[in-house]
Protein backbone atom coordinates (compact mmCIF):
# COMPACT_ATOMS: atom_id res chain seq x y z
CA UNK A 1 0.00 0.00 0.00
CA UNK A 2 1.42 3.29 -1.01
CA UNK A 3 1.31 6.28 1.46
CA UNK A 4 -1.26 8.67 0.31
CA UNK A 5 1.02 11.70 -0.98
CA UNK A 6 0.60 15.36 0.06
CA UNK A 7 1.41 18.93 -0.86
CA UNK A 8 1.90 21.60 0.99
CA UNK A 9 0.68 25.13 -0.12
CA UNK A 10 1.67 28.09 1.57
CA UNK A 11 -1.82 30.57 1.09
CA UNK A 12 -1.70 34.38 1.82
CA UNK A 13 -4.58 36.67 2.56
CA UNK A 14 -5.58 40.43 2.51
CA UNK A 15 -7.17 43.42 3.26
CA UNK A 16 -10.91 41.45 3.81
CA UNK A 17 -9.21 38.02 3.31
CA UNK A 18 -7.05 38.61 6.06
CA UNK A 19 -9.95 40.07 8.54
CA UNK A 20 -12.11 37.04 7.74
CA UNK A 21 -9.43 34.38 8.14
CA UNK A 22 -7.83 36.13 11.01
CA UNK A 23 -4.77 36.14 9.92
CA UNK A 24 -2.29 36.71 6.63
CA UNK A 25 -0.81 33.67 6.31
CA UNK A 26 -1.58 29.95 6.41
CA UNK A 27 0.09 26.85 5.92
CA UNK A 28 -2.17 23.97 4.19
CA UNK A 29 -1.95 20.67 3.39
CA UNK A 30 -3.42 19.29 0.22
CA UNK A 31 -3.76 16.14 -1.20
CA UNK A 32 -1.55 15.51 -4.22
CA UNK A 33 -2.59 16.53 -7.38
CA UNK A 34 -4.84 19.51 -6.82
CA UNK A 35 -5.94 22.88 -8.18
CA UNK A 36 -6.98 25.65 -7.00
CA UNK A 37 -10.55 24.77 -7.18
CA UNK A 38 -9.40 21.91 -4.22
CA UNK A 39 -7.96 24.48 -2.08
CA UNK A 40 -10.42 26.85 -2.23
CA UNK A 41 -13.03 23.85 -1.27
CA UNK A 42 -10.83 23.06 2.04
CA UNK A 43 -10.48 27.19 3.01
CA UNK A 44 -14.42 26.82 2.90
CA UNK A 45 -14.41 23.77 5.09
CA UNK A 46 -11.69 24.64 7.82
CA UNK A 47 -12.70 28.74 7.86
CA UNK A 48 -16.43 29.21 7.32
CA UNK A 49 -16.46 32.67 7.34
CA UNK A 50 -14.24 32.53 4.17
CA UNK A 51 -17.41 32.39 2.03
CA UNK A 52 -17.84 36.24 3.02
CA UNK A 53 -15.41 37.12 0.60
CA UNK A 54 -17.62 36.81 -1.84
CA UNK A 55 -15.50 38.40 -5.16
CA UNK A 56 -11.69 37.27 -5.60
CA UNK A 57 -8.72 36.33 -7.99
CA UNK A 58 -6.21 33.59 -6.82
CA UNK A 59 -2.59 34.25 -7.61
CA UNK A 60 -0.28 30.84 -8.10
CA UNK A 61 3.34 32.35 -7.41
CA UNK A 62 2.58 35.93 -8.12
CA UNK A 63 0.78 35.16 -11.07
CA UNK A 64 -2.74 35.39 -11.83
CA UNK A 65 -4.12 32.31 -12.06
CA UNK A 66 -7.33 30.01 -13.27
CA UNK A 67 -9.45 27.52 -10.50
CA UNK A 68 -7.78 24.43 -12.88
CA UNK A 69 -4.18 25.75 -12.62
CA UNK A 70 -2.86 22.44 -10.65
CA UNK A 71 -0.66 23.17 -7.36
CA UNK A 72 2.23 22.03 -6.94
CA UNK A 73 4.54 21.36 -3.68
CA UNK A 74 5.55 24.50 -2.01
CA UNK A 75 3.64 26.57 -4.06
CA UNK A 76 2.57 30.61 -2.67
CA UNK A 77 -1.00 31.11 -3.00
CA UNK A 78 -2.79 34.40 -2.73
CA UNK A 79 -6.59 35.55 -2.68
CA UNK A 80 -6.82 38.85 -4.15
CA UNK A 81 -10.12 40.54 -2.94
CA UNK A 82 -10.91 43.38 -5.82
CA UNK A 83 -7.68 45.78 -6.09
CA UNK A 84 -8.25 49.70 -4.97
CA UNK A 85 -4.82 50.74 -5.18
CA UNK A 86 -3.85 54.25 -6.08
CA UNK B 1 12.71 52.27 -9.51
CA UNK B 2 9.68 50.45 -8.68
CA UNK B 3 9.10 50.31 -5.01
CA UNK B 4 6.78 49.49 -2.21
CA UNK B 5 7.38 51.70 0.91
CA UNK B 6 5.85 52.48 4.07
CA UNK B 7 7.86 55.56 4.80
CA UNK B 8 6.37 58.81 2.97
CA UNK B 9 6.71 58.72 -0.41
CA UNK B 10 9.95 61.27 -2.09
CA UNK B 11 8.26 62.48 -4.84
CA UNK B 12 11.59 64.24 -5.96
CA UNK B 13 13.15 60.75 -5.39
CA UNK B 14 10.53 59.29 -8.36
CA UNK B 15 11.02 62.32 -10.35
CA UNK B 16 14.75 62.13 -10.40
CA UNK B 17 14.61 58.10 -11.30
CA UNK B 18 12.56 59.02 -14.50
CA UNK B 19 14.42 61.39 -15.39
CA UNK B 20 16.33 61.23 -19.37
CA UNK B 21 18.59 63.72 -21.01
CA UNK B 22 17.17 62.48 -24.24
CA UNK B 23 13.29 63.24 -23.29
CA UNK B 24 11.67 66.32 -23.12
CA UNK B 25 9.11 65.45 -20.78
CA UNK B 26 8.53 64.42 -17.12
CA UNK B 27 4.52 63.83 -16.83
CA UNK B 28 4.12 62.96 -13.26
CA UNK B 29 0.88 61.69 -11.07
CA UNK B 30 0.15 61.99 -7.33
CA UNK B 31 -2.87 59.74 -5.68
CA UNK B 32 -3.34 61.60 -2.41
CA UNK B 33 -5.74 61.14 0.04
CA UNK B 34 -8.82 63.10 -0.05
CA UNK B 35 -11.08 64.37 3.13
CA UNK B 36 -13.81 63.07 1.79
CA UNK B 37 -14.92 59.80 -0.16
CA UNK B 38 -18.48 58.57 -1.04
CA UNK B 39 -20.15 61.31 0.63
CA UNK B 40 -18.00 60.71 3.79
CA UNK B 41 -15.73 62.35 5.81
CA UNK B 42 -12.62 60.50 6.15
CA UNK B 43 -9.99 60.43 9.02
CA UNK B 44 -7.33 58.25 7.08
CA UNK B 45 -6.98 55.61 4.85
CA UNK B 46 -4.80 51.88 5.72
CA UNK B 47 -3.67 50.73 2.61
CA UNK B 48 -2.74 46.59 2.78
CA UNK B 49 -0.55 45.36 0.21
CA UNK B 50 1.17 41.81 -1.34
CA UNK B 51 4.29 43.68 -1.85
CA UNK B 52 6.02 41.41 -3.97
CA UNK B 53 3.41 40.60 -6.07
CA UNK B 54 2.29 44.46 -6.68
CA UNK B 55 6.23 45.14 -7.77
CA UNK B 56 5.96 42.64 -10.23
CA UNK B 57 2.57 43.52 -11.40
CA UNK B 58 3.67 47.19 -11.22
CA UNK B 59 6.45 46.46 -13.78
CA UNK B 60 3.61 44.87 -15.89
CA UNK B 61 2.23 47.67 -16.32
CA UNK B 62 5.45 49.99 -17.11
CA UNK B 63 6.28 47.26 -19.90
CA UNK B 64 2.69 47.50 -21.52
CA UNK B 65 2.84 50.98 -21.40
CA UNK B 66 6.82 51.29 -23.05
CA UNK B 67 5.12 48.43 -25.67
CA UNK B 68 2.51 51.29 -26.44
CA UNK B 69 4.50 54.62 -26.33
CA UNK B 70 7.62 55.85 -26.49
CA UNK B 71 9.16 55.67 -22.76
CA UNK B 72 12.02 56.11 -22.06
CA UNK B 73 12.39 55.91 -18.07
CA UNK B 74 9.31 55.40 -15.32
CA UNK B 75 9.70 55.56 -11.61
CA UNK B 76 6.61 53.76 -9.54
CA UNK B 77 6.44 54.34 -5.73
CA UNK B 78 3.25 53.10 -3.91
CA UNK B 79 2.75 53.65 0.14
CA UNK B 80 1.64 50.82 2.48
CA UNK B 81 0.25 51.37 5.79
CA UNK B 82 -1.68 54.32 7.66
CA UNK B 83 -1.97 57.32 5.60
CA UNK B 84 -2.81 61.05 6.50
CA UNK B 85 -5.46 63.65 4.47
CA UNK B 86 -3.16 64.90 2.33
CA UNK B 87 -0.64 62.41 1.90
CA UNK B 88 0.83 60.63 -1.05
CA UNK B 89 -0.42 57.21 -1.69
CA UNK B 90 1.43 56.83 -5.19
CA UNK B 91 3.62 58.44 -7.19
CA UNK B 92 4.43 58.16 -10.92
CA UNK B 93 6.53 59.72 -13.17
CA UNK B 94 7.52 58.74 -16.35
CA UNK B 95 10.27 60.13 -19.25
CA UNK B 96 9.26 60.57 -22.57
CA UNK B 97 10.49 62.62 -25.77
CA UNK B 98 7.48 64.53 -26.25
CA UNK B 99 4.63 65.13 -23.55
CA UNK B 100 1.58 64.38 -25.74
CA UNK B 101 2.63 60.55 -25.26
CA UNK B 102 3.89 61.30 -21.58
CA UNK B 103 0.29 61.97 -20.26
CA UNK B 104 -1.31 59.03 -22.27
CA UNK B 105 1.22 56.77 -20.74
CA UNK B 106 0.98 58.51 -17.21
CA UNK B 107 -2.59 57.81 -17.08
CA UNK B 108 -2.27 54.37 -18.72
CA UNK B 109 -0.31 53.54 -15.77
CA UNK B 110 -2.52 54.66 -13.20
CA UNK B 111 -5.89 52.79 -14.50
CA UNK B 112 -3.85 49.59 -14.84
CA UNK B 113 -2.47 50.10 -11.41
CA UNK B 114 -5.87 50.78 -10.30
CA UNK B 115 -7.26 47.38 -11.87
CA UNK B 116 -4.55 44.58 -11.53
CA UNK B 117 -1.98 46.02 -8.94
CA UNK B 118 -2.13 43.36 -5.27
CA UNK B 119 -2.54 46.79 -3.07
CA UNK B 120 -5.61 47.51 -1.33
CA UNK B 121 -7.28 50.63 0.33
CA UNK B 122 -9.23 50.87 3.72
CA UNK B 123 -11.19 54.14 4.09
CA UNK B 124 -11.59 54.85 7.75
CA UNK B 125 -14.20 57.43 8.76
CA UNK B 126 -15.95 58.37 12.14
CA UNK B 127 -18.77 55.91 11.52
CA UNK B 128 -16.98 52.78 10.72
CA UNK B 129 -14.21 51.34 7.77
CA UNK B 130 -14.87 49.59 4.69
CA UNK B 131 -12.28 48.21 2.33
CA UNK B 132 -13.00 49.43 -1.25
CA UNK B 133 -13.80 47.85 -4.19
CA UNK B 134 -13.24 49.79 -7.33
CA UNK B 135 -11.85 49.60 -10.41
CA UNK B 136 -12.84 53.61 -11.21
CA UNK C 1 1.82 79.99 -7.15
CA UNK C 2 2.53 81.26 -11.04
CA UNK C 3 6.45 82.42 -11.05
CA UNK C 4 8.81 83.25 -13.34
CA UNK C 5 11.90 82.15 -12.35
CA UNK C 6 15.75 82.91 -12.85
CA UNK C 7 17.08 79.76 -10.38
CA UNK C 8 16.49 76.17 -10.84
CA UNK C 9 12.49 75.23 -9.76
CA UNK C 10 11.77 73.39 -6.86
CA UNK C 11 9.43 71.40 -8.28
CA UNK C 12 8.64 70.29 -4.23
CA UNK C 13 7.73 73.53 -3.93
CA UNK C 14 5.49 73.84 -7.42
CA UNK C 15 3.49 70.85 -6.14
CA UNK C 16 3.32 71.72 -2.29
CA UNK C 17 1.47 74.78 -3.77
CA UNK C 18 -1.07 72.78 -5.58
CA UNK C 19 -2.12 70.73 -2.94
CA UNK C 20 -5.50 70.47 -1.77
CA UNK C 21 -7.03 68.10 0.89
CA UNK C 22 -10.27 68.09 -1.38
CA UNK C 23 -8.70 66.28 -3.99
CA UNK C 24 -7.31 62.95 -4.55
CA UNK C 25 -5.11 63.77 -7.93
CA UNK C 26 -2.06 66.35 -8.58
CA UNK C 27 -0.86 66.19 -11.87
CA UNK C 28 2.16 67.47 -12.65
CA UNK C 29 4.09 67.96 -16.40
CA UNK C 30 7.93 68.69 -16.04
CA UNK C 31 8.87 70.48 -19.41
CA UNK C 32 12.83 69.54 -19.66
CA UNK C 33 15.79 69.97 -22.17
CA UNK C 34 16.70 67.64 -24.64
CA UNK C 35 19.97 66.93 -25.13
CA UNK C 36 18.97 66.70 -28.94
CA UNK C 37 16.47 69.02 -31.17
CA UNK C 38 15.85 68.90 -35.27
CA UNK C 39 18.54 66.35 -35.53
CA UNK C 40 21.67 68.36 -34.04
CA UNK C 41 22.80 67.59 -30.37
CA UNK C 42 22.30 70.72 -28.03
CA UNK C 43 24.30 72.19 -25.88
CA UNK C 44 22.04 74.30 -23.98
CA UNK C 45 19.14 76.33 -24.43
CA UNK C 46 18.20 80.53 -23.64
CA UNK C 47 15.15 81.31 -22.66
CA UNK C 48 13.85 85.09 -23.16
CA UNK C 49 10.36 85.96 -21.13
CA UNK C 50 7.99 89.26 -20.84
CA UNK C 51 8.53 87.99 -17.23
CA UNK C 52 5.04 90.87 -16.05
CA UNK C 53 3.49 89.82 -19.51
CA UNK C 54 4.30 86.34 -18.89
CA UNK C 55 2.74 85.42 -15.47
CA UNK C 56 -0.31 87.35 -16.54
CA UNK C 57 -0.91 85.02 -19.60
CA UNK C 58 0.07 81.95 -17.51
CA UNK C 59 -2.43 83.14 -15.11
CA UNK C 60 -5.71 83.31 -18.03
CA UNK C 61 -4.66 79.93 -19.17
CA UNK C 62 -4.93 78.66 -15.43
CA UNK C 63 -8.48 80.29 -15.31
CA UNK C 64 -9.28 79.11 -18.53
CA UNK C 65 -8.43 75.67 -16.99
CA UNK C 66 -10.61 75.92 -14.37
CA UNK C 67 -13.51 77.03 -16.30
CA UNK C 68 -13.43 73.68 -18.24
CA UNK C 69 -12.16 71.48 -15.69
CA UNK C 70 -13.02 71.10 -11.62
CA UNK C 71 -9.41 72.30 -11.11
CA UNK C 72 -9.28 73.28 -7.10
CA UNK C 73 -5.37 74.32 -7.26
CA UNK C 74 -2.88 74.86 -9.78
CA UNK C 75 1.06 76.20 -10.04
CA UNK C 76 3.13 76.82 -12.80
CA UNK C 77 6.74 77.93 -12.50
CA UNK C 78 9.09 78.99 -15.88
CA UNK C 79 12.47 79.28 -15.94
CA UNK C 80 14.49 82.08 -17.95
CA UNK C 81 17.65 82.52 -18.51
CA UNK C 82 20.41 79.49 -19.58
CA UNK C 83 19.37 76.03 -19.02
CA UNK C 84 21.87 72.76 -19.32
CA UNK C 85 20.72 69.61 -20.46
CA UNK C 86 18.26 68.09 -18.26
CA UNK C 87 16.92 71.13 -16.59
CA UNK C 88 13.66 71.43 -15.87
CA UNK C 89 12.03 74.92 -17.85
CA UNK C 90 8.52 74.66 -16.63
CA UNK C 91 7.10 72.98 -14.19
CA UNK C 92 2.97 73.04 -13.97
CA UNK C 93 0.89 70.90 -11.12
CA UNK C 94 -3.05 70.92 -10.64
CA UNK C 95 -5.13 69.38 -8.07
CA UNK C 96 -8.31 67.63 -9.32
CA UNK C 97 -11.31 65.81 -7.35
CA UNK C 98 -10.35 62.54 -9.66
CA UNK C 99 -7.29 61.89 -12.00
CA UNK C 100 -9.31 61.83 -15.85
CA UNK C 101 -9.78 65.91 -15.44
CA UNK C 102 -6.09 66.56 -14.03
CA UNK C 103 -4.40 65.14 -17.03
CA UNK C 104 -6.79 67.14 -19.17
CA UNK C 105 -6.57 70.04 -17.78
CA UNK C 106 -2.16 69.47 -17.02
CA UNK C 107 -2.15 68.86 -20.56
CA UNK C 108 -4.52 71.86 -21.61
CA UNK C 109 -2.07 74.52 -19.18
CA UNK C 110 1.07 73.06 -21.10
CA UNK C 111 -0.42 73.35 -25.42
CA UNK C 112 -1.73 76.99 -24.35
CA UNK C 113 1.50 78.26 -22.64
CA UNK C 114 3.30 77.28 -25.73
CA UNK C 115 0.72 79.04 -27.98
CA UNK C 116 0.35 82.36 -25.64
CA UNK C 117 2.62 82.86 -23.20
CA UNK C 118 5.58 85.64 -23.63
CA UNK C 119 8.54 83.09 -23.60
CA UNK C 120 11.22 82.17 -25.82
CA UNK C 121 13.79 79.76 -26.44
CA UNK C 122 16.52 79.59 -27.93
CA UNK C 123 18.59 76.37 -28.81
CA UNK C 124 22.65 76.70 -28.68
CA UNK C 125 24.16 73.86 -31.04
CA UNK C 126 27.81 73.87 -31.99
CA UNK C 127 26.95 75.33 -35.40
CA UNK C 128 24.85 77.94 -34.09
CA UNK C 129 22.05 79.33 -32.05
CA UNK C 130 18.49 79.35 -33.42
CA UNK C 131 15.41 81.09 -31.86
CA UNK C 132 12.42 78.43 -31.89
CA UNK C 133 9.61 79.71 -33.63
CA UNK C 134 7.02 76.56 -32.55
CA UNK C 135 3.51 76.29 -31.90
CA UNK C 136 3.84 72.16 -31.43
CA UNK D 1 -1.11 128.04 -34.21
CA UNK D 2 -1.38 124.95 -31.93
CA UNK D 3 1.55 122.95 -30.11
CA UNK D 4 1.85 119.53 -32.03
CA UNK D 5 1.24 117.42 -29.32
CA UNK D 6 3.23 113.94 -28.95
CA UNK D 7 2.67 110.88 -26.86
CA UNK D 8 5.50 108.76 -25.32
CA UNK D 9 5.53 105.20 -25.57
CA UNK D 10 7.75 102.50 -24.52
CA UNK D 11 8.31 99.56 -26.88
CA UNK D 12 9.79 95.94 -25.35
CA UNK D 13 11.73 93.93 -27.64
CA UNK D 14 12.80 90.37 -27.05
CA UNK D 15 14.31 87.08 -28.87
CA UNK D 16 15.32 87.82 -32.36
CA UNK D 17 13.30 91.00 -32.16
CA UNK D 18 15.88 92.36 -29.03
CA UNK D 19 18.80 91.07 -31.13
CA UNK D 20 17.68 92.94 -34.45
CA UNK D 21 16.81 96.49 -32.27
CA UNK D 22 20.21 95.43 -30.42
CA UNK D 23 18.54 96.86 -27.15
CA UNK D 24 15.02 95.45 -25.64
CA UNK D 25 13.25 98.42 -24.71
CA UNK D 26 13.10 101.90 -26.85
CA UNK D 27 11.12 105.06 -25.77
CA UNK D 28 10.05 106.62 -29.04
CA UNK D 29 7.89 109.46 -29.43
CA UNK D 30 4.70 110.11 -32.01
CA UNK D 31 2.33 112.26 -33.47
CA UNK D 32 -0.98 112.34 -31.15
CA UNK D 33 -3.88 110.43 -32.30
CA UNK D 34 -1.68 107.16 -33.41
CA UNK D 35 -1.81 103.86 -33.78
CA UNK D 36 -0.30 100.43 -33.61
CA UNK D 37 -0.02 100.47 -37.00
CA UNK D 38 1.71 104.50 -37.25
CA UNK D 39 4.38 102.87 -34.21
CA UNK D 40 5.54 99.77 -36.55
CA UNK D 41 5.64 102.59 -39.51
CA UNK D 42 7.87 104.29 -37.36
CA UNK D 43 10.24 101.53 -36.01
CA UNK D 44 10.69 100.49 -39.78
CA UNK D 45 12.05 103.61 -40.64
CA UNK D 46 14.05 104.05 -37.63
CA UNK D 47 15.24 101.07 -37.00
CA UNK D 48 16.05 98.87 -41.05
CA UNK D 49 16.80 95.55 -39.43
CA UNK D 50 13.37 95.63 -37.98
CA UNK D 51 11.90 94.21 -41.10
CA UNK D 52 13.82 90.67 -40.83
CA UNK D 53 11.10 90.11 -38.05
CA UNK D 54 8.46 88.55 -40.47
CA UNK D 55 6.09 87.53 -38.04
CA UNK D 56 4.91 88.80 -34.73
CA UNK D 57 2.07 90.08 -32.68
CA UNK D 58 1.92 93.33 -30.64
CA UNK D 59 0.74 93.39 -27.17
CA UNK D 60 -0.31 97.08 -25.48
CA UNK D 61 -0.14 97.25 -21.51
CA UNK D 62 0.82 93.38 -21.51
CA UNK D 63 -2.55 92.72 -23.85
CA UNK D 64 -2.35 91.19 -27.60
CA UNK D 65 -3.36 93.90 -29.60
CA UNK D 66 -4.51 94.65 -33.21
CA UNK D 67 -2.99 97.28 -35.37
CA UNK D 68 -5.57 99.48 -34.96
CA UNK D 69 -5.32 99.88 -31.63
CA UNK D 70 -4.97 103.56 -30.44
CA UNK D 71 -2.26 103.92 -28.66
CA UNK D 72 -2.17 106.68 -25.32
CA UNK D 73 0.38 108.74 -24.20
CA UNK D 74 2.76 106.15 -21.24
CA UNK D 75 1.67 102.87 -23.20
CA UNK D 76 3.67 99.87 -22.91
CA UNK D 77 3.89 98.44 -26.25
CA UNK D 78 5.57 94.90 -27.33
CA UNK D 79 6.92 93.15 -29.89
CA UNK D 80 6.43 89.32 -29.49
CA UNK D 81 7.67 87.06 -32.11
CA UNK D 82 6.15 83.85 -32.02
CA UNK D 83 6.11 82.40 -28.64
CA UNK D 84 8.05 78.85 -27.82
CA UNK D 85 7.92 78.90 -24.02
CA UNK D 86 7.62 75.40 -22.36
Amino acid sequence: MDDIKTLNVKVKFFALGRELIGQGELQLQLPENNSVAGLIEKLKEEYPRFAQLNSYLVAVNMEYAGVDTELKDGDEVAIIPPVSGG
Amino acid sequence: MIEMCEEKIDVQKVIDAAQAEDCGAVTVFLGTVRNHSRGKEIIRLEYDAYPEMAVKMIQKVVDEAKEKWDVRKAAVAHRTGILAIGEIAVAIAVATPHRQEGFEACKYIIDRLKQVVPIWKKEVAFDGETWIEEHA
